[in-house]
Order: C-alpha cells, then structure tokens, then sequence
C-alpha cells in the first residue's frame, strides 16, 4: 500500500489547486465548487490518518463533514439564486459597492 | 455490541432550551406574529441562562466528553446569551424598518445561538466544527436576510470566505487528527505532550491551519476583511449580532482549542503575535480613516480583535481570565453602540460621522450613552473597557510580550483619536436640521442601550462583581477537559 | 520702635490709596503719602539716635526653605550705620519730594495713584537697604524696579488721552507709547541685572551654604572658598549692581526713564533708587575685599561709565535728559570709588549726589511746570528774572556738582578723585576729565536755562508757589552744606563721615601727603572752575545751543542703536522662528484631526470591495504562515 | 500503489480541469471526475463505506445541484474583460506553489504511527457497521448536532428564496401615522 | 472626610443635572465652596492619613488615599480654584449648568489624583479628569477645537498608556502584592529594567507637565477653549505631571531618576526657556499665557528633575500656587474679552478706562513673572537656587527665561491695557460684583503666601524631605 505521506502530499496538492480555482474563478457558482475541491482534500487527508491511526473515528468525521459541504452547498447556492434574481449575474467583481 | 454512551440532560439543557425557541420561532412562524415569537425567545434566553447558572463549578460532562458544561463555558456561554438578548431586543424596535422582522429572523438568530453554545460547551473538534457551522450557515442567512443589494453583497462575501475559511479550518482539523490520532481536546492535549519530531511538525501545520481558520471567524488581518463590508451591508441589528455574539462564540472556540486542546504545542503563538500587531495596525488605521459611522465600528471590533488575541498570549489563567472579563465588557459596550445607531440612523447604511455633530442637544439621553461606550472602548476609566485594556496588557506582558504590549498602546492611541472624533461631535452645537431618525427612542432599545451603558460603568467601578468570577485560574487550567 | 515699622508705614499708605482712592479727595491723598514717609523719617531718625556699636538685627517670620545656614530663611532686618544712612536718605529726601509733588502733581487726574506708587517705592527702598539678606534685598530690589517701572510709564497713554481733539489725540498715543516703552525698557534692562544678582547668590550659596549677610560676614573669613568662586560671585553682583545703577553697558534705560514725572526722576532716577547698586556693592565689602580683581572691574565699569555719561550729556537738549546722563556719569563716579575699597567715599558722594541732584531735578521741574510741559533748553534761557528763588537754588545745585569748594560736591568729588589717584593714574586721569566735562555741561544746562534772554512760548512764566520752594530750600542748603559732614583732615576736618560709617564698613584709608593732598584738591578745583568758564565763554558767542560732539553726543554714542541691531532684532527673530516651529511640530497629528493622512488610504486601498481580493489576502496569509512553518522545518530550526 | 498513482493522477487531471476549463459545465464535470477518484481513493484506504456515500452524496446529490444551478443562471458561459483584482493570476500562482509545496514538506515527514498493515486492519474496511456504531455511540452529538445544521440548512435556503413580508411593529410618528421602513430598501417584488 | 472631598462636587455635578435652571449657580456654587471648606477642615486636622481598601483583590487594585504634605497643598489650591472657576462661570456664561458640572466632575478627577496613593487608582483619576475637560472644549470650544481635542487626548493618552504598561510592569517585576505605593515601595525594581518603566511613567508626566518636545497640545488646548477661561483654569490644575513625578516617579525609580537626571534637567530648562522665547511672538492672550504656564513647567520640572531639596520644594511650591495666578489670568483674559471682544494682545489703552482690572492684571502678571512679594518668586527662585547646586549652567539657562519673562508679559500688557485707547473703541467698563472677589481672591492668595510662606512650606518642606530622604538623593 502506498504510505500515508503520499496521500497527504496528494491532497496537499489537491487544496492548492483549489485554492487557486478560489482565487482565479469570477463567478460565484465557480468558486464554490474550488472551495468543494478544498473540503475533499481535507477528506481525503482525514481518510489516510485514518489508516494510519487505524481509527474509525476519523472516517466518522469525514462522513460528517461530507453533511457539513451538502448544508453548506444548500445555503450558497440559494444565496447565489437570491442574488442572480435580483442582477442576472453571477460575476461576483460585480458586487464591489462596499468597500474602503 | 453497540452501547449508547451515558447522555446527561443538565449539560446539554442550556443548549436544547435555546434550540426549542429555534423550532418554535420556526414552527409557530405560521400561526404567531413575529414580535411575540420574539419575546419568547427572550424568555427562553432567560431559562438557558438560568439552567446554565446551575451548572456552576458542576464540572458536568456529556456525550463522554463531547460536551462539557465547565465554568468556562458557562462564564462565555452566559455572555452569549446576554449578547443574543439585546439584539433580539433591539431587533424589536428596529427589524421593521430594516425589513426583517419575520419569524424566519429569530428562527436563524435562535439557531445560530444554539451553534454558539455547542462551540461553548464543545469538548471535542467536531462538536466544535458542528457548533461553528451552524452558527456560520445561519449568519450568513441574518446577512443576506435584508431585501437589498448591501445585504446580498454582503452576505455572498460572507459565505464565499466563511467556505473558504472552513476548508481551511478543516484541512487544519484532520492535520492535528493525523499528528495527535485524536480529535477531542483531553486525547490531543495529552499526546501533543510527548510527540515524535516528525509529527509534531504535523501537528504545528494543523495548528496554523486552525490559527488561520479561526483567524477568519475572529477577524485577525488579513483574514479580517469581510468583517467591514460585511459589518456595514447588513442590517444593523444583524451587525450587532455579529460583531458580538459571534465574535465572542469565535473566541470561545480559540480559547477551548488553543488554550486547551494545542495548550503546549509549540510554533502557533509567535504567528499569532505577529498576526495580532498586523490586526492592531490595520484596524486602528483604517477606523481613523472611515466617515461612516457604522463602518468605524466594524473597523473597531477588528482592532479589538487584536487585543482580545493578545489575552491568548498570557498564561490560561490569566489570559482566559482577561478574555472572559473583556469579552462581556466588550459585548455590553458594542452591543449598545450599535443598538444606538440601530435607533437612530435615517438609512440602513448607518449614519455618517458628521450626522452626529449636535446629537447630544436632540437626543441627550442616547448622546451620553454613546459617548460612554465609546470612551469604554477606547478604554478609559472609570468604564470597564480600561479594565479590559489593562488584563489584556497585563496578561501579555506577563508571557513576555513587551513589544506586542507597547504597540497595543500606541495602537489605542489612535483608537482614542477615532472614537473621540464622533464622542465629541454630538456636543458640538450646529444649525443644520437633524440628520438621524426622529422617532428613534423606544423602551427595548433604550433598555438595551441602558443595560450595556449602566453594565459598563459599573463593571468599571467595580470589576470584581465580574472579574471575582472570572479570576479563578483553575477555571482556565482545564479548558481542554479532564 | 522696631525696624520693620519704617517700610511698614509707607506700605500702609500705598495700600490705603490704591484700595481706597475715593476715600481721598482733593490733595489729601498727597498728604497722607508724605505723612507716612514722614512717618518713616522720624523712625529713621529715632533709630539713629539710638543707634550703638553694634549693628541691630531683627528677625520677623521665616520665609525662604533652607536658605540660612541649616535653616529656613527668615525676613528680617538689619540695622548698621550703612542702611542706617540709607534710610536717612530714602525717607528724607523722600519726604521733601513728596511734598514737593503735592504741588507739582496737583492738577494731575490720577494723582492719588501717583503717591501711592511713591509710597510704594519708599517702602520698598527700605526694605532693601534695610533687608538682613540678599533674597530680602531683592525683593526691595524688584520692588523699587516695579515702582520705577509704573511710575516711568505714569502716563501711559500720554497726558490727555481722554482728549476729543484728533490731534491732540494723536500727539498724546505717541506720547503713550514713548512713555511705556521706557518703562518696559527699564525693567527689562533690570531683570538682566537682577539675573546676574540671582546667580551671584546661588553662587554664595554654593560657596557658603546662606543667603543671611550677617551669617555671610560670618564665614567668609573663615570659610576656605576658591578665590576664583569669590571673584565669580562678585563680578554676578556686579552684573545686578550694573543694571540697577544704569552703569554700563546696560545703560540706556536710565535717560529714558525720563519719561516719568519729574519728582520721580528726582527721587528714583538721581537720588535713591540708582544708587542701589553702589549700596549693594557697599553691603557686600567683605566679600569684595577678598576680590581684587572684580573690585578693579567695578572701578573700571564705573569710570566708563562716567565717561560715557559725561560725553553723553554734553550736547543733550532735554533738560531732564542732560541731569540723567549726569545722574550717568556720577553714579560713574561712586562705582569707581566703591570700586576702589573707597567705600566711605562713595557712598559720601551718594549722599551729596541726592542732595544736589535731586535739588537741580525739582529745580528743572518747576521750570518745566513754569513753562507748561516745556522741555527743550533752547525753548527756556532767563528764567532767572521769572523765577529767582528756583535760579538760586539750582545755582547751588550746579556749582555742588560742578565741585566747587564749599559745596558739598567738592569734598565728595575729591575723595575719590583721591583714591583713583592712589590706585591708578590712568583711573584718575579719567576722572579728573570727567570733572572737567561735568563742569562743563552742567555750566551748558545753567546758562541754556537761566542765563540770556528769554526764549520760551509762554507768556509769563510764573515762580514756584510754597510747596514746591520749602523742598527746593533745604535741598539747596544740604546740597550746600552737606559737604561738611566730612572735612578732609588736611583741611584741618576730622573725617566725621569716614568715621561713623567706618563702624560699618572698614576703612582703607589711604596714604597720601598732604602736599599731593593740596595738588589733586587744586587740580579738581581747576577742571571745575575751568569747565564752568567754558561753558561761560560759550555762551557768550551763543554756541552754546548745540555742544560739543554733535550727533553723537545727542545720539548717547548710538549705543540705544548697536543694542536693538545686536539683540533686540535677533531675538525678535528667534521667536518668530520658534514659533513657526512649534506650530506646525504636530502637523501629523492634525492631519489625523482633519482626516487626511496618507497610510489611511493605503487600507482603504486594500479593501477594495472585491471579494476575490479578499480571498487573495485571506489565502496568501494562510499560505505564508503555512510556507513559513515549511521552511523552518526544513531549516529544522526550533520552535 | 498502482491504485494510488492511477487514482491520484486522475483526480489531479480532474482537479486542475475544474479550475482552468472555461465552460463551467465542463469544471463541473471535472470536480465530479476529482470526487469519483477520490472515492476510489478512500475504498484503496479501506473506507468502504465513505467510498460509496461519496459517490452517492457527493458525486450524486451535490454535483447534480450545482449542474442543476448552473443550468438555471446560465452561468456556464465563461467572464470576459479584464480582471479588477491586479496580479490575481500570479499571486494565485505564487500562493499555490507555496502551499503545495509547504503541505508537501509537511507531508513527507510524517511518520506512520503504527504499521498500515495493522492500521487497515483495525478500520475492518471501514464498512457501514463499524462506522455506523461509532456514529452512534462516541459521535452521538456530533450526529444529532449535525440534523440541526440541515434544518439550519433548509429553513435559511426557504427563507433566503422566498423573502416572506416584513410585519409591521406598530410604531407611529407625532400624528400616529404609521412609520415606513427606511428609505433605501427598495419596495418588495411580487414574488414567484 | 476625605472621601467625602473628593467625591463631593462628584456628587454636585450628578445633582447639578437634576436641579431646575434657576437654582443651579447656587448649588454649583455651594458644592465647591463646601468642598473647600472640607479642604480646609484637614488642613486644620493636619492632613488626612492614609486610607486604605482592597479594590479590585483579584489584581491587587487598592482604593488608597491620603491628603498630606505636598498633596493636601495642591488639593486645597484645587479647591479653591475650581470654587473660583464656578463663581466666574456662573456669572459669565449664560445658562452655565452644563459648564459647572463638568467643572464640579474635573474637580473631584483632580483631587482624586492628588489624594491617590495607588498606582492604578492614580491612573483612573488621571483619566477621569480628563473627559470633562475634553467635553468643555468641545461644547464650549471655538470654531477649530476638533483639532485641539485630537492633539490634548491624543497626547494625553500616548503617555499615559506608556504609563500604564509601567504600572503594570512595576507590579509584575517588582513582585508587589498591590499596586499600593507602600507595598510597591517595599518591593523595588532594579537595574536597567527600572530606567525603561520610568521612561514609560515619565512618557505621561512629560506630557501633563508639560515638557518640550510633548507639549504641543498645551497651547491649542487654551487658545480653543471657552472666552471665559474657566475651562482654562481647570485645565492649568490638570497639569499634574510635577506632582506625579515627585508622589510616585522619585520614590518607585530612584536610581533611574538619578541617572537621566542630566538630561531631564536639560530638557526642563530648554523648555523654560523656549516657550518664555516663543510666548514673546504670541499675539493671542490665550496662547501667550498657554506658554508662560509652559514655561513654568519648565520651571517645575527642573526642580524635580534636580532631585535638591530645595529645588523640589520650591518646584511644589511653584506648582501649587502658579495655578492660583496663572488660572486668575485667565479669568482675567475672560473680563478682558467680555468687555472688548478679543484677546488680541494689541487692543490698547483699556487701562484707561477700567483700572482695577489693569491693575489687577498687571499684579498677577508681575507674580506669573515672579517679581519677589508674590508667591511665583519663592518657587522659581528657590528651583533656580536649588538647580544651580547642581547643574549651574542649566539654571543660568533656565534663568535666562525670566528676562524672556519680563519681555512677553509687559510687552502684551502693554500693548492691551497701557497706550492710547483707539479713537471710536468701545468703551470699556470696569470690574463688577463677583469680579472683584474672583481676581481679588486668588491675588490675595498669591501675596500672602508670598510674603509668609510657612504655612505652606510647612506642608511641603517635610514631605519633599521625606521622599528625597527614601532616595538618598543630594
């Protein structure tokens, strides 16, 4: 089996590509998904310390934080829907009037 | 064989009472009008407190440790529930005129309490995520709540860092799970003791990564920016609920996990103080440079956000001492400044500075009131937030943070220059008609601004009828849990 | 009758008239003024008579921390023949010139104020010639120089300023303002001598550990001091002494303190007040004693200064302007003598100076009061067919200070003429000159007013009435006599004068024989006579109207001018300077106050409202901090 | 470790098409690719059961609601013009590189606590039993906790869709006249 | 006794709120005059010892008070001032309840930092009173006072927070059970870390001293400040830098004061003399009386600074009774203003028509300037005496300002009160009903202690030696 630094190497990987999909995508829904991206890694990092512990309770974990991301995708989402009601858009550089 | 672990009531009684008005303002929404839902809540409020009164040096346990109702979490949870109270209570002059006074707002706020306490009372870091994103969902609902582009600005920029800032919580989280193999405080503050090299890199990584989560939650620069626009697009009362409640939940979570959990793990206090002094300079700085008056607080909260941290630095005992007293002071003295611009403003985006100019001839009462808590925040005596200042200085000098200390008060210097600019324009007679809203004065919100206004100055006169509480060191010794 | 009575009763008076002034209508406020310096007199007298070997010492109420020996610093007083003199003097000639001015200030509108402020110096003479310590001296020190600085700037706004008339208006502001700035100037002048007694007495209090001078007579023998501390501490009193005394170089204050009414230049500005400083360098003999070379500085000041005087007042044509300047020159010539350890003499020639220049200023006031304000010389010339009485005492005056035997000058004259002999020729020369020079002004002054014809505006210039011609009579009679009080012996005198103040201070006497004696009492005679013919032969080709030296005598040898270009524009310059400076040190600050300061901007910059740059800082921190803690663990550096 | 390069790489490939495709339809997939590796990911780290529900919920449920939202505001079509933010693109650049690699240090010096061997073995596959039971004996209030946060979830998702109406709180002016609500919130759209 | 002193006008000020508009001078009025009385009462019973109360036990925080020696002086001059200030503004301001309260709450700030004898209960009083004077300039202030405001507070805290830090750090290090200065005093700081606490309690005293260069929001703070001066005169008694140097800074850092004892020194005499130098420019009476007060701190911390017996008595005593003549100037500027609309130095000629201001004027000037009589001289001259034991050349510096002194003061009065009115200027009346007991009160004080100063240097001269014993000092 492949050690568990592999695992966390990958999902290191993993939430910096995500991070960059925060930074560099303009719509909302887009970013979002990056920041889905960045949840699994944490998973996937979660999973194989799981192994290496040989602990269930972290496996349990992830299986909770997988609800976290579902209510968290709920509420986004409708934000993101209340919003494009009101200005057809989804381009959150559009959403700049506070600032300073 | 599947065994249910032991599930005391008393424990977790405090958190179910304030769920139950959560439902009820959820169900009963479609038969009550939404005031008296309010006031149940406040009596329900009332109960939580009282049962957690009960709990006092009861040490009890639930859930085999997930959650633990210790003096600590009844000092903090107490000061939530006293921060959910005067917002519930301005809310209920002020909702209407913000267009938000329907039952699905005291839903979300109840709710939102709930997750405060869990993290309160948490005893392990799933509770702790659980109660921290529940309070989160449920803040960034009160944002965008308001029919208006400031509040879904506002509340989109909420939610996307608030995501972005759990996923770094958590990625945090499952580091510490991998160096310590354990997630509840007692396991992780055990093993972080006697840990391998290797790992205890691990373990510093994961403790960054909370750092910075949290740093978020908290608003610590730079993690600090959604804190202003967000502050200053929502509806003011929410503001309040913000700046205070969930401010204060934040700390209590900091002070389970890094003054618990990562007690003596190494590597995150020297960041934290550098974060701190970045938080000091670039609230106090940018608050001189705000006209809005609204704007200014939230700028403020993050500057007191760095000298809350700075309570982190100390020792536990008297760090969390210090962050316990300033974390009430800080709640009474905020809570009615924002109930004050609540009342008064015309618009939703708050009032300018300049509108203040006079105040003091047309609303006397709320004037005074005003200036009193922004001389406490500015922390001057005899009002309480000087004794804040003056734990939060004590505690960090006493880790041995004399340069931290020294920049802090030159820092409040400047603080001083923001809050003294409003404070003296309302006793500056002018000419020009009033700028703030006439009819502004009503019984729960004067009562509020009464409450933090008399809480404050007496806190400051006699700080002991908090601080004697707060002072124990044992308190603090087992925030991890035993 | 204890001591403290003498400056009491004219402080009751200055209290009474400036609290009270409507309790005194008419002249009585002048009455009850010259009552109590009368008052004062008779104490004075009384104590003179009673007067024994040993000097009399009486200590009020403590008052000054730690400034005796191990002690508080107590008010007290001191009686010795010196002060006892000086009290004679003050409350003397004090009386007569208030008498004097009941009549020359009658139609005055503020005329109970005027005796109140000449109460109040009174007072305050005596506290300082009587004072036991130099902290109490000085604070009759400051006392005379406030009184002289209220009385010089009297009218402060000019006579009639209350007047309808535009230009009599005028003419009166710029009266005002040449008044007050003589007053301000005077003080000022002051205050940089009284520094220098200040730290002469921190010096002796460094040096000796009090401030009592009966304690200082005490211990300076026996006390083991550098010398070079006790030249310092001499040399600061000198300082003090200068600025008092209007020696040079600070001077110029004393002409212009002209601009008081006459008794006050009569009284403060010839006969007590300017003499301070000779009396505070009499007081302190024991320590000049031990300071050859600060006493050779006093004699050297002082005869300058009599030069300078003389020279000055040569080509003056104010006829106050031209006794001030002689008041210059012979206080010169009391410095040179206490300069010399000649202290009987000077303060012999301090006494018959107030005689006699006191008696020529009243004289000079009743002309002025004659001729309505009148002062310029070349506007009077025979008053003496107006006014005999006045002509004759003033006559008595000029021939007491142009030394002509007999008259009280002579004798005061050529004692210190003779002690300069005896120390340094170029000392006497010096002054021999100047006695020449007096002479000659003084015979200028004499023939300009009372001699030729008539040259004045007004019609009939009428004589002095009683009040003013009782004063003027005894002054001319002491100013006559006064001399001999202290005969030489080879004039077959007994040296009356030397003797009694020498109870007091020790006597130098010095050796000269008689035959020199003769020599230098003729030569003196000699310059006088001499001076008095020339100005004689003068003003018989009428060219006497403008005197030697021309511009640069009138001009006081421009020192008014080197003084404001060498000090006075700088400093103003400074301040302004300073000023700028100081306000704009906190021009940040301010900005703040106004909201306008540049780092502000830089965070509003940075939030600029884009959510994606919020993220940029959020996760850039996360990953600096993270970075961070990567590199140290590579590093392996500790945590 | 076949598994694990062949999985890691797909869920690489999948992860950098989520963050570059310009069609958001096509990221979308993307992350579904990511997710459905990760699964495989997890059932080669002998969590079955997560496997099978990341498949489910995540891959399945989510996915499905984010095309669904992408389909509803016509979000696929990528921005154009110009950036706002400056330098975005390269601190982003930047950032990753310095979190990838720090996570890759931090990574590579951990050690295993115990032998994988051992450690998988203990999990019991991860199968829903053993899962499940821990769920419900030391992970009883987080599970309960985590019912509120769906009805927290659900309530805000309605309320934030459908605005209900404000109700008045009966405050009046001087003439008792009703007091409007403040100025700049716009007056309530008829809703859907 | 004592407490009921200090927190009496405290008390008034509260009640002052409540009473109806036509009775509120009367009570003002009898709240200060019955403090003063109070005050007068312990001067008689000899001073109040010190009390003492746990406060805050958890930090060691005592309620500890004493009126005695140097203190009692400045209290009692406290006093009596603000029941002057109170007389004057109820007769000057029109509708005054707002100012006399405010005037009422300073004064029990003010005695509450005389009578402290804790660190920290020090402090709350230092802050204390400083609200009231901020909210007075900010009611009653002139156009530009936001900018006043800013630097005075600004000011104020930055030393004062420093000061805080060293509180806390003189406790810590010291390892004092309380901040109470007795316990603290037991329990010394040494070594280098003593000289950085000072530095950090000197960093506030400099600035209420005030001493160049922490000195710029002294003359701001009066020149906006109400026409009245009633504000000003608080503000003089709020400069309690010297008294805090000598109560708390000589006895907690005697070492350290010892050591920078050249510069301070240095320092003390620059400002002497630089604000003498620049109050000579100044054109606004306000301003210019700002500096010469300036420069009497100048005068006051050389004293201190000297750590000479008899300079820091004579330092006390300057202290305490330049507030009597410099605050009646003020008042004085305040008649001034009332009757001809400015306080431009160069109006002219108004003693031509109202005399007893002139020449009460001119009085309290010649003490400001310390003419010998009048209480000023006694304090200067003996900081000078005292001073030139030590550092001869800074007192001759020092000395140097009272020439500058003599300059300003009768320039400005001058040109204000002496030469010619202007034609057409309004015409001036002169001092009436309370007037005269507001300059005469003050004015008599300073001449009586002036001339007989043992009662005062009876309180002074023991506590002075006291401390200076506790140091071992020259």
């Amino acid at each position: 089996m492949a050690p568990t630094a592999y695992y966390i190497a990958l999902s290191g990987l993993l939430f910096a590509i995500g991070m960059i999909g925060v930074l560099t995508r303009r719509t909302a829904i887009m970013i979002f998904l990056s920041v889905e991206l960045m949840l699994n890694a944490a998973n996937l990092a979660l999973v194989a310390f799981a192994r290496a512990w040989g602990d269930l309770t972290a496996q349990t974990a992830v299986f909770i934080v997988m609800t976290l991301a579902a209510a968290e995708v709920a509420i986004g989402l409708a934000i993101i829907v209340a919003i494009f009601r009101k200005r057809e858009t989804t381009n959150v550089d559009d959403l700049a009037t506070l600032k300073g | 064989m599947l065994t249910v672990p032991e599930v005391h009531l008393a424990p977790m009684l405090p958190i179910l009472i304030v769920l139950a008005g959560a439902l009820a303002s959820t169900v009963l929404g479609f038969f009550l009008p939404r005031r008296a839902l309010t006031v149940i809540n406040l009596v329900l409020l009332a109960l939580s407190g009282v049962s957690m009164g009960t709990l006092w040096n009861s040490g009890a346990a639930a859930f085999g440790g997930a959650l633990q109702a210790d003096n600590a979490a009844v000092l903090l949870g107490l000061t939530i529930l006293l921060g959910s109270a005067m917002t519930l209570l301005v809310s209920l002059d002020t909702a209407f005129r913000a267009r938000v006074s329907f039952p699905e707002f005291d839903a979300m706020l109840m709710y939102a309490v709930t997750g405060t306490l869990l993290i309160a009372f948490s005893g392990d870091l799933i509770t702790l995520l659980i109660g921290l994103e529940i309070m989160s969902l449920s803040s960034y609902v009160l944002a965008t709540l308001q029919d208006s582009r400031p509040a879904e600005e506002a509340g989109l920029k909420y939610f996307l860092l608030g995501a972005v800032g759990s996923a770094i919580l958590i990625y945090g989280i499952a580091l510490v799970y991998g160096a310590t193999g354990s997630l509840n405080y007692v396991g992780i503050a055990e093993r972080a003791a006697g840990l391998s090299p290797q790992n205890l890199t691990i373990l510093v990584g994961g403790a960054l990564l909370l750092l910075a989560g949290f740093g978020f939650k908290v608003a610590l620069a730079p993690f600090h920016q959604w804190t202003p626009d967000v502050y200053s697009g929502a509806p003011t009362s929410v503001s309040l609920f913000l700046s205070t409640v969930v401010k204060v939940a934040a700390f209590a979570g900091m002070l389970r996990v890094f003054g618990g959990a990562l007690q003596n793990a190494p590597g995150w206090a020297p960041v934290l103080q550098i974060l701190i002094a970045v938080t000091l300079i670039v609230g106090n700085a940018a608050s001189l440079f705000q006209t809005n008056f609204k704007r200014m607080l939230a700028y403020s909260a993050v500057a007191h956000t760095g000298f809350l941290a700075l309570a982190l630095l100390g020792t536990p005992g008297l760090g969390g001492a210090a962050m316990a007293y300033y974390l009430l002071v800080y709640t009474l003295m905020t809570a009615a400044a924002f109930a004050i611009v609540a009342a008064l403003q015309r618009s939703e985006k708050g009032m300018e500075i300049s509108d203040l100019r006079g105040l003091y001839f047309r609303h006397p009462g709320y004037a005074v009131a005003l200036a009193v808590c922004l001389a406490s925040l500015a922390g001057l005596p005899p009002f309480a937030g000087f004794f804040g200042k003056y734990l939060v200085f004590q505690a960090a000098l006493q880790g041995g943070y004399v340069w931290l200390s020294v920049l802090a008060a030159l820092a409040s210097v400047a603080a001083l220059v923001y809050y003294l600019r409003p404070a003296m324009l309302m006793f500056m007679p002018d000419r020009t008609p009033a700028r703030e809203y006439a009819y502004g004065e009503r019984p729960a919100t004067t009562f509020t601004v009464a409450l933090g206004v008399i809480g404050v100055t007496v806190l400051g006169i006699l700080p002991n009828l908090w601080y004697g509480w707060v002072a124990n060191p044992a308190i603090w010794g087992t925030l991890a849990g035993r | 009758m204890p001591l403290y009575l003498l400056p009491l009763f004219p402080l009751i008076g200055f209290a009474l008239l400036i609290l009270f002034p409507r309790l005194f209508p008419g002249r009585s406020a002048g009455w009850l003024g010259s009552f109590t310096v009368l008052a004062s007199f008779v104490v004075a007298v009384l104590r003179y008579l009673g007067q024994t070997e040993t000097p009399a010492h009486e200590v009020l109420w403590t008052w000054l921390p730690n400034m005796a020996l191990n002690a508080n610093l107590a008010v007290g007083f001191y009686l010795d023949q010196l002060s006892a003199l000086m009290a004679l003097i003050i409350t003397g000639v004090g009386f007569l010139i208030h008498v004097y001015s009941i009549s020359y200030m009658g139609h005055d509108p503020k005329f109970v104020r005027f005796f109140a402020f000449m109460n109040f110096f009174v007072g305050m003479m005596l506290i300082l010639v009587l004072a036991d310590s130099y902290p109490l001296m000085f604070v009759g020190w400051e006392g005379v120089g406030t009184a002289s600085y209220l009385l010089i700037g009297f009218w402060f706004s000019g006579r009639n300023s209350e007047a309808p008339d535009r230009k009599l208006r005028e003419a009166s502001d710029r009266e005002g303002v040449a008044n007050s700035n003589a007053a301000r100037k005077a003080f000022i002048m002051n205050r940089i001598g009284d520094l220098g007694f200040m730290l002469g007495m921190f010096l002796l209090y460094k040096l000796y550990g009090t401030l009592s001078i009966p304690e200082l007579a005490g211990r300076v023998a026996g006390a083991q001091v550098a010398q070079a501390g006790i030249e310092l501490a001499c040399l600061f009193l000198l300082v003090g002494a200068v600025g008092k005394s209007g020696q040079l170089p600070l001077t110029t204050w004393l002409p212009d303190a002209m601009a008081g009414p006459t008794p006050v230049s009569a009284l403060i500005h010839a006969a007590t007040m300017v003499t301070a400083g000779v009396y505070l360098i009499a007081r302190s003999h024991f320590l000049y004693d031990l300071a050859p070379n600060a006493s050779m500085w006093v004699a050297w000041v002082g005869a300058l200064t009599a030069l300078y005087g003389a020279l000055s007042a040569l080509n003056q044509h104010d006829i106050k302007k031209i006794l001030a300047y002689s008041t210059v020159s012979q206080l010169g010539y009391m410095f040179l003598a206490v300069g010399l350890h000649a202290y009987s003499a000077g303060v012999f020639h301090l006494l018959t100076h107030a005689f006699f220049k006191a008696l020529l200023f009243l004289s000079a006031g009743a002309v002025i009061h004659a001729l309505h304000e009148e002062q310029d010389v070349r506007a009077m010339g025979g008053m003496r067919k107006f006014m005999p009485f006045t002509h004759l005492a003033a006559l008595m005056g000029v021939l007491a200070i142009a030394g002509i035997p007999i008259w009280s000058g002579f004798f005061s004259k050529d004692a210190i003429l003779a002690a300069a002999f005896t120390a340094d020729p170029i000392l006497y020369v010096v002054g021999l000159g100047v006695a020449l020079l007096t002479a000659f002004y003084m015979g200028r002054w004499y023939f300009l007013v009372w001699r030729g014809e008539y040259r004045g505006h007004v019609a009939h210039p009428h004589e002095a009435d009683g009040l003013m011609q009782v004063p003027l009579g005894i002054l001319a009679a002491l100013a006559t006599l006064g001399g001999f009080l202290n005969v030489p012996s080879f004039l077959g005198g007994n040296h009356a004068f030397d003797t009694y103040l020498g109870r007091a201070i020790p006597l130098h006497p010095h050796e000269i024989s008689a035959s020199t004696e003769w020599l230098l009492t003729v030569l003196a005679v000699v310059a006088g006579v001499g001076g008095l013919l020339w100005a004689w032969a003068e003003h018989r080709r009428r060219r006497l109207a403008d005197g030697p030296l021309g511009q640069v005598s009138s001009n006081a040898l421009y020192l008014d001018r080197v003084y404001g270009s060498l000090f006075g524009i700088p400093s103003r310059a400074i301040a302004e300077g300073l000023d700028v400076v100081d306000r704009s040190v906190d021009g940040t600050l301010g900005g703040i106050a106004r909201n306008s300061v540049a780092p502000g901007g830089l965070f509003t910059r940075w939030q600029s409202g884009f959510v994606r740059a919020y993220a940029v800082s959020m996760l850039l921190g996360t990953a600096l901090i993270i970075g961070y803690w990567a590199l140290k663990t590579i590093g392996g550096g500790g945590w | 470790m076949i598994a694990f390069i062949v999985l890691g790489a797909l869920a690489l490939v999948g992860a950098v098409i989520t963050v570059a495709a310009r069609n958001a339809v096509h990221a979308a997939l993307g992350l579904v690719g990511t997710l459905l590796s990760v699964a495989g990911l997890f059932a080669s780290l002998s969590a079955a059961f997560l496997a099978a529900t990341q498949v489910i919920v995540y891959a399945g449920a989510i996915m499905v609601l984010f095309l669904f939202v992408i389909m509803l505001l016509n979000a696929n079509q990528p921005i154009s013009g110009r950036d706002p933010v400056p330098f975005v693109r390269e601190l982003a650049g930047i950032g990753g590189v310095l979190l990838a690699g720090a996570f890759a240090v931090l990574a590579f010096t951990y050690r295993d606590p115990r032998p994988l061997a051992e450690g998988a073995a203990a999990l019991q596959g991860g199968n829903a039993a053993p899962v499940g039971e821990v769920l419900l004996t030391r992970f009883l209030l987080p599970f309960e906790a985590v019912s509120i946060l769906l009805l927290v979830a659900i309530v805000g998702a309605i309320a934030l869709v459908q605005r209900p109406a404000a109700q008045p709180d009966g405050l009046t002016d001087a003439e008792g006249a009703a007091l409007p609500t403040s100025p700049d919130l716009q007056p309530e759209r008829g809703r859907a | 006794m004592i407490h009921l002193m200090i927190f009496l006008p405290l008390l008034g000020s509260l009640l002052l709120l409540a009473t109806p508009k036509r009775w509120r001078e009367e009570v003002a009025g009898f709240f200060a005059a019955l403090t003063l009385g109070l005050g007068l009462l312990i001067w008689r019973g000899g001073g109040a010892e010190l009390f003492s109360v746990n406060w805050v036990p958890a930090l060691g925080i005592t309620y500890s008070v004493a009126l005695t020696g140097v203190s009692l002086a400045l209290a009692l001059v406290t006093a009596l001032m603000s029941f002057i200030a109170v007389l004057y503004a109820a007769r000057r301001v029109s509708n005054p309840g707002t100012m006399l309260s405010l005037v009422l709450a300073m004064e029990t700030g003010l005695l509450g930092i005389f009578a402290a004898r804790d660190l920290v209960l020090f402090y709350v009083f230092f802050e204390d009173a400083l609200l009231p004077a901020l909210l007075m300039l900010a009611i009653y202030g002139k156009p530009n006072r936001m900018r006043a405001l800013v630097k005075f507070a600004a000011y104020t805290l930055f030393g004062s927070l420093l000061m805080l830090l060293s509180i806390i750090g003189v406790r810590y290090y010291g390892g004092s059970p309380t901040f109470a200065l007795v316990d603290l005093v037991q329990h010394p700081v040494r070594g280098v870390t003593q000289t950085w606490l000072y530095l950090g309690f000197l960093a506030a005293m400099a600035v209420k001293l005030p001493l160049w260069p922490l000195h710029a929001w002294l003359p701001d703070f009066h020149e906006q400040n109400h026409d009245s001066g009633v504000p000003d005169v608080m503000g003089t008694l709020y400069k309690v830098g010297g008294y805090g140097l000598f109560q708390f800074g000589l006895p907690l850092f005697p070492d350290a004061s010892l050591e920078l004892r050249p510069v301070l020194m240095s320092l003390a005499a620059f400002t002497a003399l630089y604000a003498a130098w620049i109050a000579f420019q100044q054109t606004d009476w306000k301003r210019l009386i700002a500096y010469a007060g300036l420069s009497h701190m100048g005068f006051v911390a050389l004293g201190v600074f000297s750590l000479n017996e008899t300079a820091t008595i004579g330092a006390m005593y300057l202290l305490a009774f330049q507030n009597v003549y410099t605050g009646a100037l003020f008042l004085a500027v305040g008649m001034l203003q009332e009757r001809v609309g400015s306080v431009h130095t160069r109006v002219g000629g108004v003693m031509t028509q109202a005399g007893a201001l002139g020449g009460m004027t001119l009085t309290l000037w010649l003490a400001s300037i310390a003419v010998p009589g009048l209480a000023g001289f006694i304090g200067e001259f003996s900081v000078l005496l005292g001073a030139y034991q030590v550092q001869p050349w800074l007192a001759f510096v020092a000395g140097l300002s009272s020439i500058a002194a003599a300059a300003y003061a009768l320039t400005a009065f001058q040109t204000t009160f002496w030469q010619g009115r202007p034609l057409g200027a309004v015409r001036v009346w002169d001092l009436q009903h309370t007037e005269w007991l507001v300059l005469g009160l003050p004015l008599a004080v300073a001449l009586f202690f002036g001339v007989y100063s043992a009662p005062a240097l009876n309180l002074i001269q023991p506590a002075v030696r006291g401390v200076l014993a506790g140091l071992g000092g020259s």
